[in-house]
């Protein structure tokens, strides 16, 4: 093989082209000017809108981080006095909400003769559709929404009167048995102030504030306040509830009581607060109560709640001495059938320890609305009893037209109020929500309203402030579809069913005139500076709100021990349904909150059923089997989790999952622990008691899949700990 | 006077027995190169869909960033100082079994290395971007950090792998010249360019044995730095069960043993596959057991100091991984491990009987390799597992792609040896005469 | 090795031939020592073995050696006192760090400089001897000798060759050989082909520079939402803190990035673009301008009027105000100082 | 103890008081927000391989009925020794002046030895490229880059604020005002259990309570040096 030199130069030459061949460019970016400037957005600049977080309805104040028009991150507002700057987890993801692949992009409409199929159809037909309907309804119409406050509540509240239909507020994680309680007990429609900052020793009943609780984030804040934000004092905090919840793993001390017996208990140390304890609290309630705590064996309260005398004493020494106690109930406590009459046993404690209107107790302030927000009138919450009644009534031939509004009564409410019967059975089915859920997929016309970060409106905290606020919505974003405010689709339905409905172009218009008239007579340019630095700054929030004397109107007489639905033998356990305090009720469709690990189970992406680890030895089931849990309504299966912290004859499931239409992440994930509830009622308050329900499990034999974000990839972990210095040799 | 004699006209015959792999490709041959092309070809394609999708083809997750790709490197580093090993203290000690042995044992290091290397490649997250290990200046000021172990890692295993090539090279040059002169066809020009012209005049011999006899000692010490720098990379981290300083003389060991079994395993083929009874006689199975006892012994005497300072120091990070090991998730790969690699040895190859018997130590080597593979894969993943925050303890087990690729890896390296037989005279000829000459003159 | 006209004589031999006393024949027939040489398939030990010249090869290996532990030291210390970045706390330059990698640099460059020095050692000895019969690796001597073509010796070795005992004397006269360079380098070139192939596809791959999120002025744009007022909104006027120099300053450097191109330096509309529009922009010293009040033409910098623009989108509020100002105070009597000149 | 080195005015630390952490996980969730982190998904997830820059760990402790469960945020204590940091053998993790621990998207090559040596495994670890369904796209950061598979990601105090809040301090001539720059996770903490701040200002908040009785550090036997001091839960 000879090769001459001058060949092997030239191979040389060519090794070398071959080397500088790959000048690959990178993609070219377009840099794309606008053609009109738009006047807020400078490039790579980030604008912060405040505006208020519609995910519950706490209403704190956010600042919403956009860039170029998207939407990038919602953080508190320091100044907004709700939640100080601070945010929940639902609150961070809700940007996930606006950007959801599935949301609904136009409204639709579904033939539920034919294929029941849902056909996008434009704006005027479908307000015409429904305007035709609501005008043959001749007044039988029912409308379903979520609580509104301020300018879409009165909005709404006119549109109902001007059709004559009746309005009902349903939130699943409303506890109406405590705003029962509430009323009859201090006759004050609002729920107060509880000024847990203030407080030095807290004894909650059941009550989650830590986790998903009617203002989720104030009750944080104020709890870091308790503990560590005053130099000398720590606040104590005890938990009685059946299961140690994410609010009890905080606590100093858990009682796990047996579930029902909240009341009960209350009774006890209600007792001892008169009798033995009565020198430090001035006792001139003891008249009215005389008759409840009187009477009192406190052997017998010990074992009802199966929590032994010296603790009930402990609990009553301290709470006495302390300066400023403060008692709350509600969550578990709501969820039995004596729930409101124990609620007011919970509330008559605070009376006792006359810390009502006390700085660090329980505190009532006149609600407060902008003029003309017909605050006068009470909407009526839909509980589970009075949607019975609604069926009823549907059923006995006097359907009428049904409207929901950014609420699932289908999946929330338990199966066995077959919500899904009273939407067959009404004429006409009307929706508002972004997301086809469950409610939406059984309905006639699906109208999407806007996100709240595309939207405007206003929000009047539900409990009463020390702070007297009004917050405010501003759009963040322009609307990513062909969807509505909610305001503006009631207007233009009322203008359909009666013309002239009212002079305003615009719900924007409506919540900017209610906002400037009631700044005062002022300049019209006043005005408009005004309503620019309520805009700028989230709303407006004056520092004294005015406290409202409250006296204990009628003490509650009697308090009937709770029922449970099924026989004590076949059914042992108790099943205990809690919020899951990742998703709560609605937040299954953000895949932030589905991967978002439970803290206690550290379980992720799906449903669980928590035994105590006793129980499940007893029952020979290891954890990541799979359970069937039985009631006498039916059964489902779950994986079972190793749960220390739990009656053992109490089961938990966390509720939330088991959705069958509610996007692409929730859909056909993990399953809903309801369908076991076999309706059960509070008496007073008419709300599904939905602890009442006993149970009996069985391991299948087959293994399930427990996605853990502790010792990961594990199938086997047991979740307590083999001692590893257990000496083997 | 007439053995020696004898030994000079015996010489054509070991010319033609040696050379006779070279020449003749059996059926047999070639389907044995088809079935590990089919291997390679399996593991070459699951690398290139792991590279494609992502490495989370592999089944690692956080604590276990570490696992079988890393345990096949310290494997495949270990069988390398097998070839070096035997050629470099053989030599040293002029122990005159080591003729037929040398070559064997340096194939076996030069394809073991390029393996480990390779394994290094299928465990790199971004493994288009390897280069950036390499010192060459850049406009962006910026050059491997050399006080991370993976980058005397990486300079080790480089020198040994040059040091070992020229090792195995330097006695192979009058082989190539006999060669040259009886082999034609396409390996002729190879030959006559390997061989440098050799003409085997006594100054040329005398420069050759200088040499050998100079790189010897270098390439003993390459092989200690390099093995206990493998060592070290376990050795300089924080994680409890590897944080130990016997890490580096117990690597070395296990190095030594796991390639003496692999070379027992050699010895076995290529005397079965060729006939060599007379060339690779039970004498040599006999010292290498006899070696192997020794090894085994120092092995197990670290092994046992190691484990006995944890057991008795209870720190509860390393009881946990040692409670793992013992009754946990691994007991079972581990006690698999104690008698494959030192309960089965001292029983077995302490009578002599079963040392000179050549299938007893085939079983033996194929018996210490797999107890060694798991032994590295025992000090990789159970100190992973057990983190000292329980909240992460996890368990791992190798995916399905993870052992494609493996097992393709083997697959190429017994393809290289394969091949390599066809081209490279197994037995060294000129050392091979040379022993049989002062054979007869003692 | 310019051609000479030179034989090379080859004996072969029995194995157990005296080599050392046919080495004495031959050198006394007249053959220097140094051009004899014995081949054989096996070094033979002791005597047989001619002296080696040069230099001794350990000496080279030394030397690489100490090489080799400077390359470590530059590779570990050096770039590392050249690029200082803090890691672990560990000093930059760590001296176990170094003595582990100069060592393994130390033995990988010693060991390569031995292995380069026999190669040229082998190939210089062997270079003088041309043929090598098949022969002697089957067990037999042989003995080359180079002699001069002309003259006695050549008959003379052959003799003493013969008496040796030799079998078989060859004789072949020396050729001119100069394409064995190319012969060897030939290949070599072919290897280094594919790899400087493959360096190039590495540099190929572009990672992350696609981002998913999107850039700054990236399509699609989006605008923001009507109505809305973002905390530090361009459109509202501020109380400014006085950071850049009084207003008048900021407005006149507004006017001069923004206005001079249609309105001219002074303002009175005769910029250099002026000709080119369908209607002259107005003449910012006239009296119309003068009459209209700071917020009239901050009103029509905010929405544009006829042919201009709106410069909502370009500049913030505060901005428009200042060159609102400066823009009056073109058009207004400039108070006259004391000493006469306007004040612009 | 790294010492405060006076030429450069930052060493940034956190403080982590463990009796107001209620486990709300909002931080968990701010995180990924602001940091572009992948959504992984349940298969991804029961592989282990969900990537959370900060975790709750929950530990048991006693048996029914007096258990109690303790919440332990775990995120990268930005180590003054850090042990992940030489044994990098690209440079892609190195320690910054102003005390954090850098990680550089673009130099590391997936070797995850710093994966294997950090000992709160507070590591992740991109095991694929990561996919955002449309829309959701729209919500990623572009200040914060987004990680392709084969990269080490972890905590890094929201380094891009940090830089933000530098040049805006720089423009105006001053030195970052303590609680101007405060991580995501801080931020949104309702019970204010984590605090942010400069190490080298003695009267920042952070210094303050990292002098507490309370405090202790993860790990300290290692000689790690953490950043992040943990206050003691007093129940």
């Amino acid at each position: 093989m000879k090769i001459k030199r001058r060949t092997w130069i030239k191979a040389a030459a060519a090794a070398m082209a071959a080397a500088a061949l790959p000048g690959c460019k990178p993609q070219a970016h377009k840099l794309v000017p606008y053609l009109l400037p738009d006047d807020e957005i400078v490039p790579g600049v980030a604008d912060w809108y405040a505006s208020t977080c519609d995910e519950c309805s706490a209403g704190c104040g956010v600042l919403v981080r956009t860039m170029e028009g998207r939407a990038k991150k919602i953080e508190g507002n320091p100044d907004h006095p709700v939640n100080e700057g601070k945010l929940c987890a639902r609150g961070q993801a809700a940007v996930q909400s606006l950007y959801h692949p599935d949301r609904l992009r136009e409204p639709r409409q579904r033939n539920r003769k034919s294929s029941g199929a849902f056909e996008p159809i434009t704006w005027q037909k479908a307000i015409g559709v429904i305007a035709e309907q609501l005008r043959s309804a001749h007044g039988r119409i029912v409308m379903i929404s979520r609580p509104l406050s301020g300018t879409s509540r009165a909005l709404l509240l006119e549109f109902m009167d001007m059709v004559g239909g009746r309005l009902y507020w349903y939130d699943p994680a409303a506890d109406v048995p405590l705003r029962t309680a509430l009323s009859l007990s201090f006759g004050h429609v609002g729920l107060p102030h509880y000024d847990l900052a203030g407080a030095d020793y807290l004894v909650s009943f059941g009550t989650p504030f830590l986790e998903q609780w009617l203002s989720p984030v104030s009750y944080g804040v104020a709890f870091g306040r308790m503990r560590q934000g005053r130099p000398t004092v720590r606040g104590h905090f005890v938990h009685i509830e059946p299961r140690l919840s994410l609010t009890a793993a905080s606590a100093d001390r858990w009682i796990p009581i047996r579930p029902g017996t909240e009341g009960t208990l209350a009774l006890g140390l209600g007792h001892l607060l008169m009798t033995e304890q009565s020198e430090h609290r001035s006792n001139h309630l003891r008249g009215s109560y005389e008759a409840l705590f009187g009477g009192v064996d406190l052997k017998r309260i010990a074992i009802d709640t199966d929590v032994p005398t010296d603790e009930l004493r402990r609990l009553a020494k301290e709470c006495a001495g302390a300066r400023h106690p403060l008692v709350i109930g509600g969550g578990a406590a709501c969820s039995h059938t004596n729930a409101t009459q124990s609620l007011m046993a919970i509330n008559g404690l605070n009376a006792l320890l006359a810390n009502i209107g006390q700085p660090g107790g329980v505190r009532f302030y006149r609600s407060h609305a902008l003029p003309n927000h017909g605050e006068d009138q009470t909407v009526p919450w839909l509980t589970e009893r009075l949607a019975q009644a609604l069926l009823g009534e549907f059923e006995s031939g006097q359907p009428s037209v049904l409207l929901v509004n950014e609420c699932n009564p289908v999946f929330s409410m338990p199966p066995a109020m077959h919500m899904d019967r009273l939407f067959a059975r009404a004429s006409f089915v009307a929706s508002f929500g972004p997301l086809l859920d469950e409610s939406a997929s059984l309905a006639d016309v699906v109208c999407p309203s806007h996100h709240w970060l595309e939207g405007w409106g206003d929000h009047v905290p539900d409990a009463a402030m020390a702070v007297e606020t009004t917050s405010l919505r501003q759009p963040a974003v322009r609307p990513l579809y062909d969807s509505r405010e909610f305001g503006d689709t009631v207007l233009e339905l009322a203008r359909a069913v009666r013309p002239g409905f009212l002079p305003v172009k615009s719900f924007a218009e409506l919540v900017k005139h209610h906002w400037t008239s009631g700044f005062g007579g002022i300049s019209l340019a006043e005005q408009e500076q005004q309503w620019i630095s309520s805009l700028q700054q989230g709303g407006r929030w004056k520092d004294d709100a005015k406290p409202l004397s409250v006296t204990a109107r009628r003490p509650p007489t009697r308090l009937d021990p709770a029922s449970f639905m099924g026989d004590e033998q076949l059914y042992p356990l108790h099943l205990y349904p809690y919020p899951s305090m990742t998703m709560g009720h609605s937040g299954a469709h953000l895949p932030w909150l589905q991967e978002l690990p439970d803290t206690l189970t550290t379980a992720m992406w799906g449903t669980w059923v928590e035994i105590n680890p006793a129980t499940a030895a007893r029952y020979g089931i290891a954890q990541g089997d799979i359970v069937r849990i039985e009631s006498s309504r039916g059964s489902i299966e779950a994986p079972a989790m190793l749960f220390p912290g739990i009656r053992p004859d109490v089961v938990a499931m966390p509720v939330g999952q088991g959705h069958t239409s509610y996007g692409r992440y929730a859909t056909g994930r993990g399953v809903n622990p309801l369908q076991l509830a076999v309706p059960a009622f509070d008496h007073e308050s008419g709300a599904f008691a939905t602890g009442a329900t006993r149970v009996q499990i069985e391991g299948t034999g087959r293994r399930g899949r427990l996605v853990l974000l502790q010792q990961p990839a594990v199938d086997a972990s047991e979740l307590i700990q083999v001692d590893p210095a257990k000496p083997i040799l | 006077m007439d053995t020696r004699h004898a030994v000079w006209n015996d010489m054509r015959g070991i010319n033609r027995d040696l050379l006779a792999p070279l020449s003749e490709v059996s059926g047999r041959y070639l389907l044995l190169v088809a079935c590990l092309a089919a291997l390679v070809a399996a593991g070459a394609g699951a690398w290139l869909y792991q590279i494609e999708t992502g490495i989370g083809q592999t089944n690692m997750h956080p604590p276990i960033f570490w696992s079988s790709y890393i345990a096949s490197f310290v494997y495949w580093i270990g069988v390398s100082h097998s070839g070096t090993f035997i050629s470099g203290v053989l030599r040293l000690t002029k122990a005159e079994w080591r003729r037929p042995v040398t070559r064997i044992a340096e194939l076996m290091t030069i394809i073991s290395v390029m393996i480990a290397g390779l394994c290094v490649f299928f465990h790199l997250g971004r493994v288009w971007r390897w280069y950036y290990l390499i010192p060459y200046p850049n406009q962006r000021e910026i050059w491997p950090d050399f006080r991370s172990p993976l980058m005397w890692d990486a300079t080790a295993v480089f020198t040994y792998a040059t040091a070992s090539t020229i090792y195995l090279y330097l006695p192979l040059i009058p082989d190539f010249a006999l060669a040259r002169d009886r082999v034609g066809g396409w390996r002729k020009p190879i030959y006559t360019l390997l061989s440098l012209g050799w003409k085997g005049s006594q100054r040329e011999w005398e420069t050759l044995n200088t040499a050998i006899r100079i790189i010897t000692p270098l390439i003993v010490m390459v092989m200690i730095s390099v093995h206990s720098i493998v060592g070290w990379d376990f050795g300089m981290s924080l994680v409890p069960g590897w944080h130990t300083s016997i890490i580096a003389p117990y690597f070395v060991v296990g190095a030594v043993h796991s390639g003496l079994g692999m070379v027992a395993i050699g010895l076995y083929v290529v005397r079965r596959t060729y006939g060599w009874e007379q060339y690779i006689r039970k004498e040599h199975f006999d010292k290498l057991g006899k070696l192997l006892v020794v090894t085994t012994l120092t092995l197990a005497y670290l092994y046992f100091a190691d484990q006995l300072t944890v057991w008795y120091g209870k720190k509860p990070d390393e009881m946990a991984i040692l409670h793992s090991m013992i009754t946990g998730d691994y007991a079972v790969p581990f006690w698999a491990m104690i008698a494959l690699i030192y309960i089965f040895p001292l029983a077995l190859l302490t009578n002599p009987t079963f040392r000179a018997w050549p299938v007893g130590m085939l079983c033996m080597g194929i018996g210490i390799n797999i107890g060694m593979y798991v032994e590295r894969a025992l000090i990789i993943v159970p100190p992973l597992t057990h983190p000292r925050l329980t909240y992460q303890w996890s368990q791992y087990f190798p995916s399905w792609i993870e052992l494609t690729i493996l097992t393709g890896a083997l697959a190429l390296a017994v393809l290289l040896y394969v091949l390599l037989s066809k081209f490279v005279p197994l037995i060294s000829i000129w050392e091979e005469k040379e022993g049989r000459l002062h054979a007869a003159a003692r | 090795m310019p051609p000479r006209d030179e034989l090379e004589l080859h004996a072969l031999f029995e194995p157990d031939v005296d080599v050392m006393n046919v080495r004495r024949q031959i050198a006394h027939a007249g053959v220097p020592e140094g051009s004899i040489h014995v081949l054989s398939p096996v070094p033979l030990s002791g005597a047989a073995s001619d002296r080696i010249a040069g230099i001794p090869l350990y000496v080279v290996t030394v030397l690489a050696g100490l090489v080799g532990i400077g390359v470590g030291l530059f590779f570990a210390a050096g770039t590392a006192a050249m690029y200082p970045l803090m890691t672990g706390g560990k000093p930059i330059v760590a001296p176990p760090v170094v003595g582990i990698v100069s060592y393994e640099t130390m033995m990988l460059v010693a060991i390569v400089t031995t292995f380069l020095t026999t190669v040229v050692k082998v190939r210089a000895t062997n270079s003088e001897i041309r043929f090598r019969d098949a022969r002697i690796d089957e067990g037999r001597m042989a003995v080359a000798i180079r002699v001069p073509m002309v003259g006695t010796i050549a008959g003379a070795v052959r003799e003493a060759l013969e008496q040796a005992g030799a079998i078989d004397v060859q004789a072949s006269v020396i050729m001119d050989e100069e394409e064995t360079v190319a012969q060897r380098v030939g290949p070599a070139a072919s290897l280094l082909l594919p790899i400087a192939l493959a360096g190039a596809l590495v540099g190929c791959s572009q990672d992350m520079q696609e981002q998913a999120s999107y850039q700054s002025q990236e399509a699609p744009r989006l605008h923001s939402p009507e109505g809305s007022i973002p905390r530090a909104s361009r459109g509202v006027l501020k109380a400014r803190s006085t950071s850049a120099g009084p207003s008048e300053e900021r407005g006149a450097a507004l006017f001069r990035i923004n206005c001079v191109h249609c309105h001219g330096v002074q303002g009175d509309g005769d910029g250099p673009v002026a000709p080119y529009l369908k209607e002259p922009p107005g003449n910012l010293k006239n009296d119309e301008v003068r009459a209209m009040t700071d917020e009239q033409i901050y009103g029509v910098l905010t929405e544009g009027k006829d042919m201009m623009p709106s410069f909502k989108g370009e500049l913030s509020a505060n901005e428009r105000l200042d060159l609102a100002r400066f823009v009056a105070s073109l058009s207004r009597p400039t108070t006259v100082r004391a000493d006469g000149s306007e004040d612009h | 103890m790294a010492e405060a080195d006076e030429k450069e005015p930052y060493r940034w630390g956190m403080v982590v008081d463990l009796d107001r952490c209620t486990g709300c996980e909002a931080c968990v969730v701010a995180c990924h927000a602001e940091n572009n982190i992948r959504i992984s998904g349940e298969r991804e997830a029961a592989e282990g391989r969900a990537i959370n820059w900060i975790r709750i760990e929950r530990y048991w402790e006693g048996e029914y009925p007096n258990v109690k469960a303790k919440f332990m945020p775990v995120l990268c204590q930005h180590c003054g020794n850090a042990p992940c940091e030489p044994v990098c053998p690209v440079y892609a993790s190195y320690h910054t002046p102003d005390g954090l621990n850098a990680q550089v998207y673009n130099r590391c090559i997936g070797v995850r030895y710093c994966g294997n040596n950090c000992p709160y495994v507070a590591r992740q670890f991109n095991w694929f490229d990561p996919h955002w369904d449309a829309p959701l796209e729209e919500q990623l950061n572009p200040d914060v880059t987004v990680r392709q598979n084969g990269i080490m990601e972890k905590c890094t105090f929201c380094v891009q604020r940090i830089r933000k809040a530098n040049e805006q301090a720089d423009q105006e001539g001053r030195h970052i005002r303590d609680g101007e720059v405060q991580p995501a996770c801080v931020q949104t903490c309702p019970t204010s259990a984590l605090v942010f701040g400069n190490r080298n200002d003695p009267k920042s908040q952070v210094s303050v309570m990292a002098r507490s009785d309370r405090g202790f550090r993860l790990l300290e036997s290692l000689g790690t040096d953490p950043a992040v001091t943990y206050l003691k839960r007093l129940s």
